[in-house]
């Protein structure tokens, strides 16, 4: 069992890459997409929530299937890694878009106001105006969301990316012990959550410490 | 104003802004020269405050037409251009009657801000300008402390210190005494003063009739989204033409 | 243990004189077998990137007679016969029974192995009538579940594998678990139960596996007939040969298993 | 030896012969959306309860929430499960399957929503605290009344988000033989070897609900925040704005 | 104050407050009889805002005691009792300076909410209250108008109006005036006479000297956190003992 223990934990690596691409993904992208929901065409907001709503409705399962099978019937053949990602950061792409959304309506219109009166670009209102406010106020959203994708990477065992719970799966069948391997793997996930969870409590303490909403 | 001569710096014509049914600036034209000041007096809710917005545009006008310096626009329901809007507003400061700080910036911060990003002012120079300004206002002492660590007062003296760090050729103020104290009051009535000398035209509303008189060339008395009087303070004040106007100065001197 | 990665990584590299037995047959990537290998011992065993186990050495054995290079595609059971069907793997192993339903979407090899349905349970029942009256875990996929399932009632419990069934008939929550006997061998060996045996199930209608035995195949691409062909062949030969009984014997699997007689479908 | 090009028997047929498999799969429904009912309608006000104790004064109740909530969230869903349908026997608990993914949703649901909610609560601004305790509002009400319906603007549409994943984390109760959607689609596939079918047909099934119920979510937070402040993009100022309020 | 005779309704004793260094209150005793109107005076920062937060424990005293009616509290580091709290609350109103209404209700479910759900009110009785109250401040027209639609002035009645329902024993005012205009004012100041009339006692920071002098029976001058001077507004405004006090004061005259 030892041994198994050690090939579970080295499978920790997968798990993390499939995490943070698919995290960083939906972080960056999720900030254009959520630009179509504010728009004032009724067509971009129309897309939005259709994309919004389909992708997050839509088992993530079902989607790797698309991505990895519907695909290649396609003639496009992803490697297993490659559509896991696709995946899991299509879906992170929509869930970020909602969350900077709830984040957005905690913003006060007179922010936006005084920086127009101030003359201040776009780009400037956006980034030294509305997105250390939203940065606060999503925060501890975003660390809960990429927690719970740590755990959706697990997604990808279905098509042999040996992360942790494929490689504990594997272990189960010629080992058994099903209760204790998993229950193993679910301390690494949870040594995994932690410091996340810790990182982002501090923050937000020392953001709230610092200046309160007005 | 009417009663100014000469070349307008604002010129604002039949600017009409409603709220659902609610007409809250009714057909208001104004003509103000450079380097004038004007204040607009009138009970709460007569639309002073939108008719300061509408001057920078925060508000668009239903109908009318607006120009600041350079820059013309004329309002009629379509969207309106970003660059004429930006071109207005590129002259404009303005002081806001709820103040509309940055909660997550130092006061000094907040008035460095849009020095350096706007004016293209590098980071010391746009600071020590911003320490200046506060100083100016009687807030040196708070330049580090974040908008909710400060009083009702000092807020809006951040405000004020940054709408001035901008060097606008236009000030609209709301209200800019409301919630100072009459010492800091005179101190800013002094910062108008020099504002004006410098030739910066100012529009502002006020409760403060006191105020309203020392300070302005001119006064607009709205009532009702209209503006009912027009003239030199003190005239206005001393011998107001329309009966609304006396009645609403009665209080004053009634109190 | 198991050191599968997730792209697909070869085991034998053939001989460059190597004459295949089939020349027309083609694959996915020439010169070379893709596998979807799920992962399920006796039959299918993937270690040090060598494939094993009974079904995993006839593989390997056709392999060398085709001069190709086997490379495997790991994956959960889901994933394996969509594989073949998407053009992912040329072929699957993991102890596929021969089903009228799948022929309908794959091509079905000729069986390799059969593997009788059994019963693993303390009292030693085989009969159908004794399993009507147990609560009866199955993992998923197993043939004929829809039939247990009319046979037992509420009292069929579907696992996402024959270990978590195990796991609850150490627990005590069902009375029995039914496999294949390859794998029921293999379960109980992992989850010892005091008292417990595995007993082939007795021929019965209610339960078609057990008239009919299940036979075990590699699933093939509908439009590949050529490969299920060699395929074909190549068990023949394997099994003429008398390495397929050797192969049973070096897993412990029974030798008469190895003799499934004609194809049928469940 | 030339390259084999693998055909389908119908490439993605898949796309339009999925609805065979809905009369199938539909049983499934009713245990997913009883399991969501419960992790949602049990885990939110659990999660709002331990949003309120990580701010607590009290370090003990704060380590204790905190505690709850990092496990929660930490251990992947299936972990709790096993823990609690497997490895509760061993202390003497046999709870059922239903039960057990009960608890186990529940838990994960309020561990989850807690950080979400917490973050609502944090962006409303302390003026309204102070508005209702001058008021000698009693807590309950003030939350219910006062904080929580600006927190929700907030929160509501990463509640939502959390609402759709409990829906489709039911599916993981399968492990434990409960018998929803994508149980029922797992075994059907394995049947059929019509794996993609099947689960477009599950994919329509969980779309058929959730996107309703998101919509209506998504008015109701509009329906709280139209008369709040109306917010505008960062690009450019739509025509016809509300001022904003005097407040600050 | 120590010049009220009699049994005290509000008692203050040695409150301090310190935000990090800062001391914003330092060492203040107030004694306040039963009916009385206090106004308190004095620069921008100097406490005034914080010193009433002090009065219903928005803001805990680091120490000193604190009585209001029958409900007394001593401060000294330790958690505050929640019970007595909230006995202190119970009989107290308070008018903040920014407002702090409810965004998310209208006018008359801003000032009918408290009603129902603390004083038990029902349903009618609470609406019929608010818009009697709305109606008293001048805003019946913006009863069913969200804050967000209403200008400064309307908004600060409408908080003085949610106060004012809940029927309170003592009524604190942050600034009651500062956004409205002399007309209004005068209203509010008339309020403010029949709640005094009834036995209301009143504590409000203001900078409207005139307002502080026809209003209230004593005056409090605060300076740093340090309640400079007290007196009669009469003795205060005309014949001030401190000359921070003179010089505070000379602002109000020389404008
Ligand atoms: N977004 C809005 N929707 C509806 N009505 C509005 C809106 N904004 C302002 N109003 C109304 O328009 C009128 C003018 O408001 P404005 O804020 O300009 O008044 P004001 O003269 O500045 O008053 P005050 O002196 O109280 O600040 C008011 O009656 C107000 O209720
Ligand atoms: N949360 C805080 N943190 C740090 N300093 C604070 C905080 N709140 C208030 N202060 C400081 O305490 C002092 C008193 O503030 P307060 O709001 O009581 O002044 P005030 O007399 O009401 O002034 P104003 O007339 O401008 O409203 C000010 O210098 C202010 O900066
Ligand atoms: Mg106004
Ligand atoms: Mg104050």
């Amino acid at each position: 069992m030892a041994e198994a223990f050690l090939l579970i934990a080295a499978a920790t690596g997968a798990t993390l890459l499939l995490t943070v691409s698919a995290a960083l993904i939906g972080i960056v992208l999720g900030a254009p997409l959520v630009l179509l929901a504010q728009s004032r065409s009724a067509i971009l907001r129309g897309i939005y929530t259709v994309f919004v709503h389909v992708v997050r409705g839509v088992p993530a399962l079902v989607w790797l299937f698309i991505a990895f099978f519907g695909l290649a019937e396609l003639g496009i053949v992803l490697p297993a890694l490659a559509s896991a990602v696709l995946t899991l950061g299509i879906i992170a792409i929509a869930t970020m878009a909602e969350i900077y959304r709830g984040g957005l309506a905690a913003i006060r219109q007179g922010q936006y106001e005084a920086g127009w009166a101030l003359s201040l670009g776009r780009w400037s209102l956006a980034k030294d105006i509305i997105f250390p406010q939203l940065f606060r106020a999503v925060s501890p959203t975003t660390a809960t969301y990429i927690v719970g994708l740590l755990k959706d990477s697990a997604l990808a065992s279905i098509i042999g990316v040996p992360e942790i719970v494929y490689v504990t799966g594997l272990e189960v069948q010629s080992l058994g012990h099903g209760l204790e391997l998993f229950l193993f793997a679910g301390l690494i996930y949870l040594a995994l959550s932690i410091p996340l969870g810790v990182v982002s409590r501090v923050i937000h303490v020392r953001l709230t410490r610092r200046y309160a909403v007005l | 104003m009417e009663h100014s001569s000469g070349h307008s710096f604002v010129q604002a014509e039949h600017l009409v802004k409603r709220f659902g049914e609610h007409r809250a600036i009714d057909d208001v034209s104004l003509s103000i020269a450079k380097g004038e000041v004007i204040s607009l007096i009138g009970p709460s809710g007569a639309g002073k405050s939108t008719l300061l917005r509408l001057l920078n545009v925060l508000e668009t006008p239903d109908s009318g037409t607006l120009r600041v310096g350079d820059a013309a626009m004329t309002f009629d329901g379509t969207p309106v251009k970003r660059a004429r809007v930006l071109a207005i507003r590129r002259h404009t400061g303005m002081v806001f009657q709820s103040f509309n700080l940055f909660p997550h910036l130092s006061a000094v911060q907040n008035v460095a801000l849009a020095q350096m990003r706007v004016l293209g002012r590098s980071k010391d120079e746009a600071r020590t300008r911003a320490l200046a300004q506060l100083e100016r206002v009687g807030l040196a002492a708070k330049a580090d402390a974040y908008p909710s660590q400060c009083s009702g007062g000092q807020q809006q003296r951040i405000g004020i210190a940054r709408a001035l760090a901008m060097d606008p050729d236009l000030m609209l103020f709301d209200e800019p005494t409301s919630g100072l104290d009459p010492e800091v009051g005179a101190e800013i009535l002094a910062v108008m003063r020099e504002l004006a000398a410098d030739g910066t035209t100012m529009v502002m509303a006020t409760h403060e009739m006191e105020f309203a008189r020392h300070v302005s060339h001119w006064t607009c008395v709205m009532v009702e989204g209209a503006v009912i009087e027009r003239g030199a303070p003190a005239q206005v004040f001393d011998a107001p033409e329309h009966e609304r106007t006396r009645r609403f100065l009665s209080a004053v001197l009634g109190r | 243990g198991c050191s599968g990665t997730e792209e697909a990584s070869s085991t034998s590299a053939p001989d460059a004189s190597c004459t295949p037995a089939h020349p027309d047959v083609t694959t996915i990537t020439e010169g070379v077998l893709t596998v979807a290998q799920y992962p399920y011992a006796p039959f299918s065993i993937y270690e040090d990137g060598e494939l094993t186990g009974v079904e995993g050495d006839v593989m390997t054995r056709i392999a060398e007679m085709e001069c190709l290079t086997i490379e495997v595609v790991p994956g959960e059971s889901a994933a394996m016969i969509t594989s073949v069907q998407n053009g992912r793997a040329d072929t699957t192993l993991g102890s596929w029974y021969r089903t009228a339903a799948r022929e309908e979407v794959v091509l079905l090899s000729d069986p390799v192995v059969t593997s009788p349905l059994s019963l693993i349970s303390t009292t030693g029942a085989d009969t159908a009538d004794e399993i009507a009256a147990m609560t009866i875990g199955v993992g998923q996929g197993l043939t004929n579940a829809e039939n247990l399932a009319e046979l037992l009632g509420d009292n069929l419990k579907t696992y996402p594998s024959g270990d978590a069934a195990m796991a609850d008939f150490q627990a005590g929550r069902v009375d029995g678990v039914i496999m294949g006997l390859g794998a029921a061998v293999e379960q109980l060996n992992l989850h010892p139960v005091d008292g417990a045996s595995i007993m082939p199930i007795q021929a019965d209608e209610r339960i078609p596996a057990t008239v009919d035995i299940g036979q075990t195949n590699f699933p093939v691409n509908q439009s590949n007939e050529a490969l299920v062909e060699a395929i074909n062949d190549d068990i023949a030969e394997i099994r003429s040969s008398g390495e397929l009984a050797e192969i049973a014997e070096k897993y412990d699997y029974p030798v008469d298993a190895t003799e499934p007689g004609e194809p049928n479908l469940l | 030896m030339s390259s084999f090009l693998p055909t389908t028997p119908a490439p993605l047929s898949w796309l339009w012969d999925w609805y065979q498999w809905i009369p199938t799969l539909l049983p499934g429904l009713g245990t997913a959306l009883l399991l969501t009912l419960v992790s949602v309608g049990v885990g939110y006000p659990l999660g709002f309860g331990l949003a309120l104790l990580t701010e607590t004064r009290s370090a003990l109740a704060r380590w204790f929430a905190i505690v709850v909530v990092e496990v929660g969230r930490g251990l992947p869903i299936l972990v709790l499960l096993l823990l609690v349908y497997r490895g509760l026997p061993s202390v003497g608990i046999l709870f059922d399957a239903f039960l057990s993914a009960s608890v186990a949703l529940v838990w994960s649901s309020a561990a989850y929503s807690a950080e979400i909610i917490r973050t609502g609560l944090g962006a409303v601004p302390r003026g309204q605290f102070d508005a209702a305790y001058a008021l000698s509002m009693n807590r309950t009400d003030m939350y219910r009344l006062i904080v929580l319906p600006q927190a929700l603007r907030v929160s509501i549409p990463p509640l939502v988000n959390l609402g759709i994943t409990m829906f489709h984390a039911t599916s993981l109760a399968t492990v434990i033989t409960v018998e929803e959607i994508m149980h029922i689609a797992n075994l059907e596939g394995s049947i059929y070897f019509r794996y993609m079918s099947v689960f477009m047909a599950a994919a329509v099934i969980y779309l058929a609900i959730t996107v309703p119920v998101s919509l209506y979510a998504d008015r109701l937070a509009k329906r709280l925040g139209g008369v709040m402040t109306v917010r505008k993009t960062v690009l450019r100022r739509p025509a016809g704005s509300v001022p904003v309020s005097a407040e600050s």
